[in-house]
Parts: structure tokens; sequence; C-alpha cells
């Protein structure tokens, strides 16, 4: 009983397990060696004595207890011989049979109020149907199909990391790390962060861009007139912002010319490394 | 329940199918409906999808693989009859579990939650505490709370897993335990103080 | 090699590619034909069998999972065009940039265009090359052009695909510096010199 997983092998005793125990012969007589393998096989003492009373055809709720006791004790004896650790609980449900058996000797106490007469057997009888119900669940339960052991599970391949997830960033997380700026800078007072309109830098960018490669532009071309009058301040404020941060060059050859905007450093000394004009 | 299944039209259907269909057969374990709903953007009652699945079931209609519900959810498994191409693959035996575990985890099963004590009540023996650990690292055992006795004993009860691996959708599917028989006394006295199950 | 394919009449050959379907769904990798020939008592030459797979993937044409062939085996894996799908059941927490990363961007979106010189200065320390080059080939950066100053370093500035990958139509959509400037208090911990992505 303290192997968790059985080896396996079906000798014929583990054919007790589940089956009506009255199939088997009537005769009270077991074999010595047969004995043995038969305790190996009992999940205790209750398994045992169900066992006995089934083997012997008794009615369950008429044990002769004088017999029942006289045959467990027989088995008792067998296994204290050989398997001595196993024989506590055994050696308890048989003081519990010779009790039970002494108090059918004695003359019946009243013990209820109703003056109704309890057998001592009552308990007894309990348990065994009780245990043999669940010996019986048990077996209804290891025959059901189980994962692993009767069928398998399907498993198909799903490759997740064939996709590589990008951090997801929201304007709150642009913010926030804004605010950790400028907390830092508060406390650093020697920095300036300025506060300016973004739009301004948003068109110095674009202008950037717009003039990439080095390319000469017409001034009117930075302009874009579609999109309104404040677009053309802001665009213009960011002209001069450039200029001042001397970013591009605006030139004009004489008056009443095109005027003609670059980067400043376009025209000198060009590393490859500028950008495509991206659209 | 925002739909009714007579609204899908056919290539609606068999998109939905499609995409349940490759979502259950990845999965490593049952998907409940409620789960099942996350793989659309556009909602869909549960009704819809109970129908869809039971038509995939249905699809899968003799082949070697079935859609089955379960506790916890819906699942792809091998069926039973294919077990035994299925371990030539794998010849080593799984476990099979003893007696002592058997009868343990059905006291577990049918008289949840129980402590130990009590299982040891009803199996006239001492649980070693090896048992208990195998039930609770197949996960098909978990103790759910504490007895107000002294000492607190856990209170064991059996898991989803354990009504998965079964295949079983819930406690009621458990094969019925068996008639206890009439518990009167044997002789005279009619009421016995015996508990009922 | 002992059969070839014209040998096996209808019910054999659905039968067998039951068998072999139900044992790569199963299967938790990929299965060589090898493997496979083991399911079966009666042997089947490697030819029938990569015939009956080959017929196997035909079938699973145009659903969610697939047939796959790999150097080690057979195996069925979901189609890359579900996993939109199947990636709504597992949603992996998305990996966050460091604070670093975070201030750099910030920095770019609000002051462009901008030299890493003066990313450094407001941020109190160094910005690391892997900041830069993570935002770039994020596409969310790039270089605008340089800045006429001694090393000429790059004028870097947001792009587009950084506006619609942040749902913005401009920058000016982005929280205004005016009011967040009331919010904060100075920190109380000095920076951390951390500058890794």
């Amino acid at each position: 009983m303290n192997a968790i997983v059985d080896a396996g092998a079906i000798d014929p005793v583990a054919h007790l397990f589940g089956e009506p125990v009255t199939e088997l012969p009537q005769d009270l007589y077991i074999p010595p060696d047969a004995l043995r393998v038969l305790l190996e096989s009992f999940e205790g003492p209750l398994d045992l004595l169900l066992y006995l009373i089934r083997r012997q055809n008794i009615d369950i709720l008429d044990i002769p207890m004088a017999a029942v006791t006289a045959q467990y004790m027989q088995y008792v004896e067998a296994m204290q011989a050989s398997r001595l650790e196993l024989a506590a609980e055994y050696l308890l449900m048989a003081a519990m049979l010779i009790e039970i058996k002494s108090r059918l000797l004695l003359p019946r106490p009243v013990s209820s109020e109703e003056g109704d007469e309890l057998d001592p057997r009552a308990e007894l009888v309990r348990r065994l149907l009780e245990y043999e119900q669940i010996k019986l669940a048990a077996y209804e339960l290891d025959r059901l199909p189980q994962a692993g052991r009767d069928f398998l599970l399907v498993a198909v391949l799903f490759e997740k990391e064939a996709v590589v997830r990008l951090p997801d960033v929201g304007p709150a997380d642009l913010k926030s790390a804004w605010l950790a700026i400028l907390a830092r800078a508060r406390r650093q007072q020697h920095h300036k962060v300025q506060l300016e309109a973004l739009s301004v830098r948003e068109q110095m960018s674009h202008i950037l861009r717009l003039l990439a490669g080095g390319r000469y532009l017409p001034f009117q071309d930075l302009f874009d007139t579609t999109r309104g009058v404040p677009l053309l301040v802001v665009t213009f404020i960011a002209v001069l912002e450039l200029v001042k941060e001397k970013h591009i060059l605006v030139t004009q050859d004489e008056g009443y010319v095109p005027i003609y905007v670059r980067l400043a450093g376009a025209g000198t000394a060009r590393e490859g490394s500028l950008v495509e004009q991206a659209a | 329940m925002s739909e009714t299944p007579e609204k899908l039209d056919d290539a609606e259907r068999a998109h939905l199918k499609k995409v349940l269909e490759t979502a259950l057969l990845v999965a490593t374990e049952p998907l409940p409906v409620a789960t099942l709903k996350q793989l659309f953007t556009v909602p869909s009652g549960a009704a819809v999808l109970n129908e869809l699945l039971d038509a995939i079931a249905h699809d899968w209609n003799g082949r070697g693989v079935e859609l089955v519900r379960l506790a916890s959810g819906w699942r792809f498994r091998a069926r039973l009859e294919m077990q035994p191409y299925l371990e030539r693959l794998h010849p080593e035996k799984p476990p099979r579990y003893s007696r002592a575990v058997m009868e343990t985890l059905a006291i577990i099963a049918y008289k949840q939650p129980v402590t130990r004590g009590e299982i040891e009540e009803i199996r006239g023996v001492t649980v070693s505490s090896a048992i208990i650990q195998a039930l609770k690292e197949r996960e098909w055992i978990d103790v759910v709370g504490h007895k107000e006795v002294p000492g607190r004993p856990e209170l064991l009860a059996t898991t989803r897993a354990f009504l998965d691996d079964l295949g079983l959708s819930g406690l009621s599917d458990l094969p019925p335990l068996a008639e206890l028989g009439n518990l009167v006394l044997p002789e005279p006295a009619p009421a016995a103080p015996a508990s009922e199950v």
C-alpha cells in the first residue's frame, strides 16, 4: 500500500479490486503461500474484513462475529509473522471485532433516549459499506480514460517568436518622460529648459528635411499655402529660427530675384551621410 | 448573445471556424468560450461560438482526433482507439496509480472537501504523505481551505485539471456511487446512527 | 520499400492517413519518417509514407494549421496568418522602453531638430549610441541635417511614422509643454546615469 504506482503486473489477487468477491470459492481455507500475496494486496483492515465477509457470502447486516473474528485473527497472526509493520492497524481492527463480540454477549444496554437498542455491529457495518462504496468508486475512476495514459492531447506548434514585439509608446509616456526631465532640470538649476511653440519646431524639422541632400529650394516652396495662414506664419518663424541657429542659409543675389534657401553646410564639405530626400 | 448563427454568412462562418479550430489545435490547455471570444475583435455571442464549436466537433467525426468539451473548456485530443498506435511511438508505459492512490482520490472526489483524517477514517488506514503529494503534483487535488478544528487540517478537493484529464465536464459526470445498501441495523433496532453519503 | 502506393486500397490509405495525422497532431516535436514507420506493425516504405504525408499536407490547404516538412521531420504548425488571432489569446506584456530611451525620445519630439549633445545637456547624462540606434531602427527618428558647429553633429527629428504610431496628427497634438511645467516637483533622488536601451 506504500507504492504510489503499481508495477503493472497482473496477479490473480489484483482481480479482487472492484470485482465481486463472491465469485471466489466458498471455502475458508487459503493456502499459506497465497495468504502472503493476499495480504500485500489488501488496503487495510477494513479491506481484509470486507473480503472475509464477502468471501464467505455473509450478509453484511448479519455478521457472525465469532466466526469472522476468528478468521480475522488467523490472518493477523500470519501477517505478524511476515510484515509486522503492517500489523498495527489490523490489530486495532481485531480489538474492535473482539469488543463488538463481547458486547453482543453482554445484556444489551438501553442507549438512546427513545429506548432504541443499538447493535454494536452498526458502526462497523456502516464503515464497511462506506469503504466498499469507495473501493468500487476508485475502481470506476481508474477505468475512466486518463489523459496521457489512455489518450494523448493535441499539441500543434504555434511559433510565437516569429514576430518581435516592440514597446508601445503613447503620448502620455512622452509626457511623463518629459516631466521627469523637467523635474531633474529644476533640481539642477543651471539647465534652462525652454518652452516653445511646438509647431515651430515641427516646421524646422520639416524644412530641414526638404533641404536635405544639399538642395537649393526657392523660398516660397517652403510654404504650404493650402493649410491656412497660421501655418504660413509658423513656417516663417521656423525659417527665422533656423537662420538664427545657423542651420540654413537664405540668399538673394539682388533685389526682386527669387530667394533661395539651402542647408548651412551644403555646397561646402558635405559628407555622404546626409539623409536622402524623404517624402 | 448579440448575434444569432443565422446572421453569419458562409464565408464568415468558415473564417470563424478556421480561427477557432486553429486556436484549439495549438492550445496547451482547454479553452473556455469566454477565452475563445477574445480571438475576435468583432464580438460573437457564446451561443454562436458554441454552435460553431459543435460544428467543428462534427467536422472531426471519423478522424483520429476529437474536439471535446471538458470542465474548463474545449480541447482537441486523440481518440482512445488511436492509443495503441501512438503508444508504439512512446513505448514507456505511463504510470498507473495504485489502489491506495485511487481510493484516496475517490474519497476526495466524492466527499470533497475532506481532510486527511477523514480519508483515513473511511479507508481504515493511515494515508501516506507520498500519496497526497503525488496527487498534488499531478495537480489533480489541491488545498481549498482549512477545517476549523484543532490542528486546522487541510481541506482537500479535486481540481479542474482532474476533471479535464479524465475527460469529465463536471463532478456530476463522475461515475455514480454504488448504492450504499439499506443501513438498517442487523436485528431488532431500526434506527441506525449511521451517517449517510 | 516493401510496398508501392498503388498497392494500398482506399480504406487502407484512409486508415494510414488517419493514424499519421493523429500522431503528428499530438507530437510535441517533428517526427521523421523513420519514427512514423513505427506506428504500424505492417511496415510501409518511406516512399509510401511520404506520399501519404504529402496528401495530408494537401488536405490541410486553406486551414489555419499546416503540415510542413522540416529538417528534423514532419510537423503541424499554425500558419503565420493566424498569429494576430492567436496572440489575442496570450496577450504578452508588451516590452517597455527604458527611462533613458523615453526621455531621449521626448526631447527629440519636443525640441527637434536637436543634436545628441543637446539631448545630453538637457538630460544631464550621456546618451548611448544604442538608444539613438534603437529609435532610428524603429523609424521613429531620423537625421534631418547636420548642425554647422565643429563636428557637424546630426540633427535629429521625429518622423511621420512616429506620429502615426502614437496616433498623432502632428507634433502640436503632443501634450503641451507649457501646461506640463507646473505639474512637476524637483526629483528627490539624483538621476541614475543609466544609458542603456
